[in-house]
């Protein structure tokens, strides 16, 4: 791919859109993913505090990703693709979310979705898609709506006219869609019926707009996609209706892409700890030692949050494990709910180890941490706002539930 | 700066409570856009100055209202639930009253208590930064031709407000010995620099910027002892932690506050709930009692802490003082924890639409992050632990 | 009074019955009954850990509580009692369940009875209990029914016979009532109305049993109490339905007597693990140290116990002083709601320090710490058992629904 | 002691876990009675030596299958889940054949080895009280008439059923050193003395009671060098901890196990709560949900420790036995965690009629809480902060 120019970076950086997708290294391995993430992270790390405080889409970082191949890793062998595990698909993400979960969090709905198309698409639509992704392209999200109300209501509505299939509808909190090729968003159609709509990002009537303004996660672009009477072509349509009736994985395995994001923003917010109380901070005057890394204050919260963290990425790569192994068998209603259970299991320790390790942060480092130059904030602005999409507390519950009265989870995109 | 109009006459712990009150609905208003624009807050701080709750700690032998530490932890807590800013600003100002009550002359006592009922602001130049340990090197020079101070200092909150800078410096003494004063050196004075500096992601506005002095002349009157001060007990440690307990307090009530307001005009309940509106969500329920009692839990401890440090201003020695000290640094163990939850679970209660920009809801997480660093809590169960387990007193100095 | 001698100790033990109360000592102030409690305390502290061991029911310790006059500080003024403060009461709980929470706990329900009593007693009912309780008698209490029912479900029943009113039920959890001249017991009566029945611990057909087995509290003796078509008089019956309608305080007046029991605990088990570990505990081998106690993670601890334990006694503190401030005027709902909460505070934290002193103590102390000789477990075993009766986690609900929405909590003995 | 038959061979991981888990179903039975009445488990040992677990560590080269020590974890956990006491009396013996492995010349894990597979438990002689430093004094004297051991130990779990009690001695070498063995003392040999006066509120039909040598012989080739496991980086201290480790996420799975059941089937719903069934209760939904996903935590940490531990057998090196000490330091901080809260929850959320005595329910904690205590979590903080921080590996000794 050509790397855009530096004229580019300046002013135009909001109107710039998705390069066409040529061609996209081709990932065959589990090492070697993690070798290309490993790469690519050491790129997105560089600027990703500046990226924060300034508000810069990470358009070349994000291109540099596409280009590396990693965006194809979970395509199925008999499609094409190397067909790697979601062990190795969370570890990209962790690897990538250490350096920048901004720019990591960016892809999250494109694996979702391709989870959703494994589960619920038809041959055709694999085949097609599936080589879209193959190439470099990128699949986005249209979000929920907005409002008051329950999160799962939708207005968003796919209608039959004599011009063919046409799309209407506003959604919020569209993580990735301003960078993708494709946006798919939930509507209802005629029949009253959940279904996935891909739309093109090019596509008359597709209007992607990045108001996203949250205090965290800030270059991430979740804003807001407009559809109007956007033609639509039958094979772009998923049957998600079939998902509340079908057991699948496709919502664990959405789930579980985020809790790798938030154990990425762990990892970090616990690296950049233990490099500020060994290179910058000074030890406490009470404590009558030379260096701050020898307070045995320190080295105890040091140790708590590195066993927390271990135990948080061992259930999230257990979670991953079993998917890989319930996803090679037949789903069952029982083993869409274990999944589930343990995807929850992996998302609450993620999230927790997220926001306490933010903050902790700051304890270990002292005052001059918060020093704007450091933009060492952003760990914690970034896990509070990325930990938000579904609450861990009924987290809790589900597995409780799960245990103590054998009720399987509600399936959706969050469980 | 022009002498500032003669602020109202605070006569009791009741009138500055509700002072306080009436600022806090006041401050509370353009907060938000303060901490977005930093924006300076002058003109509050007028406000504030002239509701007299500057001069109430003022003993009554010198006019003022003397009002109890805790009726003054009460009215900072008030102020921090609004701006956190704005109840920081004063810390030192309280903190260097303190100082002057329990080490100034007579006269030192009746020129400044006076200046502050008429309406003086104090600010601070204590800490300094680059040595890795916590000597001092701002100094006083005792020239014949006249006394100066010379040196730089960091984290100088209210400094540029102030019409004072009570400066903390080293001057040699006879027979090779040092000491430590807290000198009030005039804002306006030759050679006085005060920078806007602070870019701390909380307590935007506090302007705790650095100051500098370049050979700037002090009257040996400005200059009062500080190092005796410590040198026997004295509750200058103890009364200038428990205001930063009331600060985090406050931001966390505050933050408390926003919650209540955002679940139940905000927020949409959760999928999997059964529930109509947020504010039924039972865990939700659950939660929020957990936030209020642990607020509750470290406000009962500030109160009782307030209860010592007053007993031990009446009578100081080493008992009253030490405990005045571990139970402040007890309040500060849970202030400090309170204050973070509450301004955490803001948001895990209301969603992810409370995480919008243009609420900065985020600024009481930035504010009490910032100000519950400024000394580590994890030092504070050594004291606490060596006094129950081993009856061992607390060091003295400023941060205990 | 006069002692029982020693042979009495011996096997007939649980066969003993009170003994009839003559001159309690008259308590006047609050210094007074504090060095009532203190004096009580250190006999009460001598043998605790050997009655839990060998289940040895206090029965010396609480003639000499009556004989102390303690029974009577909350008696009004007006009925010739000190009418000493809550605050007080509170701290006489505290001093004497530090030393044996189960000789401690005895006299709970005589003083939440005594607060049902001025709510609810009419002006004879109050005279002639409060000239009972002056000369230094116990009432007990018939605690709830068992089964997997709702907690409040009632099956005793008072009927007005030709013979007079007549008492019949089977209550458990009945502590104190072993040891009480009066027995009160929630019925129904032939209006199926909820009232509260004293029966004297002698009259035809009450029987108390000993059945209590718990692990922990172990002589309390909360056991179980038997009545059978026991004659009543009209005079000894209370209208407790109308507590439902009119707000009053005996709900959190019996329950920070509860709370003030768990603060005794918990102050006993910190005591108890400094001591051991200034006086036995050795240091750990890694620590370098010559003494547990300058361990820097003990040290840690204890500061972390004693601070909040320091908030649970403030917040206790303060919830006795908001009682006795409210008290003293007209209840009305919003001021009980208030109370209510109030005392749902402390409670949340008395249970927590409670069961994490107990516990902690352990890790303090060390594995020697376990051998039975030291009988340390008796507190976490009083602390788990004494603060089942009702769960703190809904106590959380009702604070956050008080605050949140306004909801005030429902009026009941343990709100 | 007669011979005991010889027990089965296992011959695979898969197979060690079916025997535990049939076992366990055994165990659980009378695990209640034995604890109330404090009944030696000699019926059950005989039962689980039986089993051929006992013989499962031992390496392929010398007959057994040396099953990893993940499955190793796995079947002490599900012992302890059933009963705490069981869980807990092999681990001296595994610990044992691990110094063995370790250490032991060819010949002697020949004999041993055989031993253990014919059926032969070993229990253990560590531990001394009385000092305050960790130093040992029971000693091994080299007569030109033959060996004696001479001392007592106490905590020695597992001796009173064992047929071998491996002791830990100090003997004089030359120049003035001194240097420690592992002494297989018989069980049955002259001067040995068993007493079993454990007294501890759990764990309390462990036998942990006291030995006392008097002069008692044994041959040269029954003695296994020990210091010097530890003077080279050796598994022994990591593979003995994960056992530790293990035995209490097992006792907490078996709290949370009879959680499930009193609520399901006994606890009365609570009176605010305005559900039908105790198992409804939204709050009490959460909480189960909180001690199960602190059991999974830490069962993950129990796991990949045991990886490590693999590793480290497999290629003992500085680096990889520092890495497994501190993966299995972490696991042991999650195991006590979650061990004492399972066994506290069992109560919350069970309510007042689990308390009573015939039940006997509080084992658990008394079990958990009992067996936490072997070495200080808190200093498990320490060695995995040093680590992380300051790259600074563990000391090496059998408690890390």
């Amino acid at each position: 791919m050509s790397e855009p120019s530096n004229a580019d970076r300046n002013g135009f950086e909001d109107m710039r859109r998705p390069a066409p997708a040529t061609a996209a290294r081709r990932i065959t391995t589990d090492a070697e993913a993690i070798e290309a993430a490993t790469a690519l992270a050491a790129r997105l790390s560089a600027g990703a505090a500046r990226r924060d405080r300034e508000r810069l889409l990470p358009w070349d970082e994000i291109e540099a990703y596409s280009a590396s191949g990693l965006g194809a890793i979970t395509v199925p062998k008999e499609f094409g693709g190397p067909e790697l595990s979601l062990v190795t698909l969370v570890r990209m993400f962790e690897i990538l979310c250490a350096a920048d979960p901004s720019a990591g969090q960016i892809p999250q709905n494109h694996f979702g979705v391709l989870a959703l198309l494994r589960d619920l698409g038809s041959p055709e639509q694999k085949q097609r898609f599936y080589a879209d992704i193959l190439k470099g392209e990128r699949i986005g999200n249209a979000g929920p709506e907005r409002g008051r109300n329950m999160i799962s209501h939708v207005t968003t509505r796919i209608t039959a006219t004599a011009d063919g299939l046409r799309l209407t509808g506003r959604r919020f909190y569209s993580t990735g869609a301003l960078f993708a090729h494709w946006i798919p968003t939930r509507a209802i159609d005629d029949e009253g019926r959940a279904v996935q709509v891909w739309a093109r990002f090019d596509a008359p009537g597709v209007k992607v707009i990045d108001d996203w303004s949250s205090f965290g996660q800030r270059t991430t672009a979740s804003g807001t996609v407009e559809f109007e009477d956007v033609p639509v072509g039958p094979g772009d349509v998923l049957p998600v209706w079939r998902a509340a009736d079908r057991p699948g994985l496709w919502g664990p395995i959405s789930q579980i892409v985020q809790a790798a994001i938030d154990a990425g923003i762990a990892r970090a917010a616990i690296d950049d700890a233990i490099g500020f109380v060994r290179d910058r901070a000074r030890p406490w005057m009470d404590s009558g030692l030379d260096r701050a890394s020898d307070d045995p204050t320190i080295i105890h919260e040091v140790g708590h949050l590195e066993t927390e963290f271990q135990a948080a990425q061992a259930l999230l790569h257990h979670a991953a494990a079993l998917l890989d192994e319930l996803s090679a068998v037949p789903v069952t209603a029982e083993s869409s709910a274990r999944a589930s259970v343990a995807v929850a299991e992996a998302k609450i320790l993620t999230t927790e180890i997220a926001l306490e390790a933010s903050e902790k942060l700051f304890d270990l480092a002292g005052s001059s941490a918060t020093r704007a130059a450091h933009g060492l904030d952003r760990h914690w602005r970034n896990a509070r706002v990325h930990t938000l999409h579904d609450p861990v507390r009924w987290k809790y519950h589900l597995i409780g539930s799960y245990h103590l009265n054998g009720a399987y989870p509600a399936r959706h995109q969050w469980n | 700066m022009a002498e500032p109009a003669r602020p109202t006459l605070i006569e009791s712990d009741a009138q500055a409570l509700e002072a306080a009150r009436s600022l806090a609905a006041d401050f509370t208003r353009d907060a938000s856009r303060r901490d977005a624009e930093r924006l300076l807050p002058w003109n509050e701080l007028e406000r504030y100055g002239a509701s007299g709750l500057w001069g109430a700690t003022v003993p009554r032998a010198y006019g003022g209202a003397e009002i109890s530490t805790v009726t003054l932890a009460r009215v900072i807590a008030t102020i921090a639930a609004a701006d956190g800013s704005l109840a920081q600003i004063p810390q030192n100002h309280f903190y260097a009253l303190e100082v002057l009550r329990v080490g100034g002359s007579q006269e030192q006592k009746r020129f400044f208590f006076d200046r502050v009922l008429a309406g003086d602001r104090l600010g601070n130049a204590l800490a300094e930064i680059g040595q890795r340990d916590f000597t001092r090197r701002t100094r006083l020079v005792r020239d014949p031709a006249g006394w100066y101070v010379e040196g730089q200092k960091f984290y100088c909150t209210g400094a540029i407000y102030a019409q004072w800078i009570p400066t903390l410096v080293v001057a040699d003494e006879e027979a090779g010995e040092t000491a430590s004063y807290l000198a009030f050196v005039p804002r306006s004075a030759e050679g006085v620099t005060v920078i806007d500096d602070w870019d701390g992601f909380g307590q935007r506005v506090t302007g705790s910027g650095s100051v500098r002095f370049e050979r700037v002349r002090v009257e040996p009157e400005w200059v009062v002892p500080f190092k005796a001060s410590f040198d026997r007990p004295t509750t200058i440690g103890p009364h200038a932690q428990i205001m930063h307990a009331a600060i985090d307090l406050g931001i966390g009530f505050g933050a408390f506050e926003e919650t209540l307001r955002f679940v139940r005009e905000r927020s949409r309940p959760w999928l999997d709930s059964g529930v109509e509106k947020a504010c039924e969500d039972p865990l939700t329920l659950h939660q929020v009692g957990h936030v209020r009692l642990r607020l509750r839990a470290a406000e009962a401890l500030v109160e009782r802490a307030a209860g010592f440090v007053d007993a031990a201003q009446r009578a100081p020695d080493e008992d009253s003082v030490a405990r005045a000290s571990i139970a402040v640094a007890q309040a500060r163990i849970l202030t400090t924890k309170a204050g973070l939850l509450a301004a955490e679970k803001l948001f895990e209660l209301s969603g992810t639409s409370a995480t919008q920009s243009e609420d900065n809801l985020d600024r009481y997480w930035r504010n009490v992050r910032t100000h519950t660093l400024h000394d580590p809590v994890r030092w504070k169960y050594q004291a606490v632990g060596n006094f129950h387990l081993n009856g061992k007193r607390p060091p003295r100095h400023g941060a205990i």
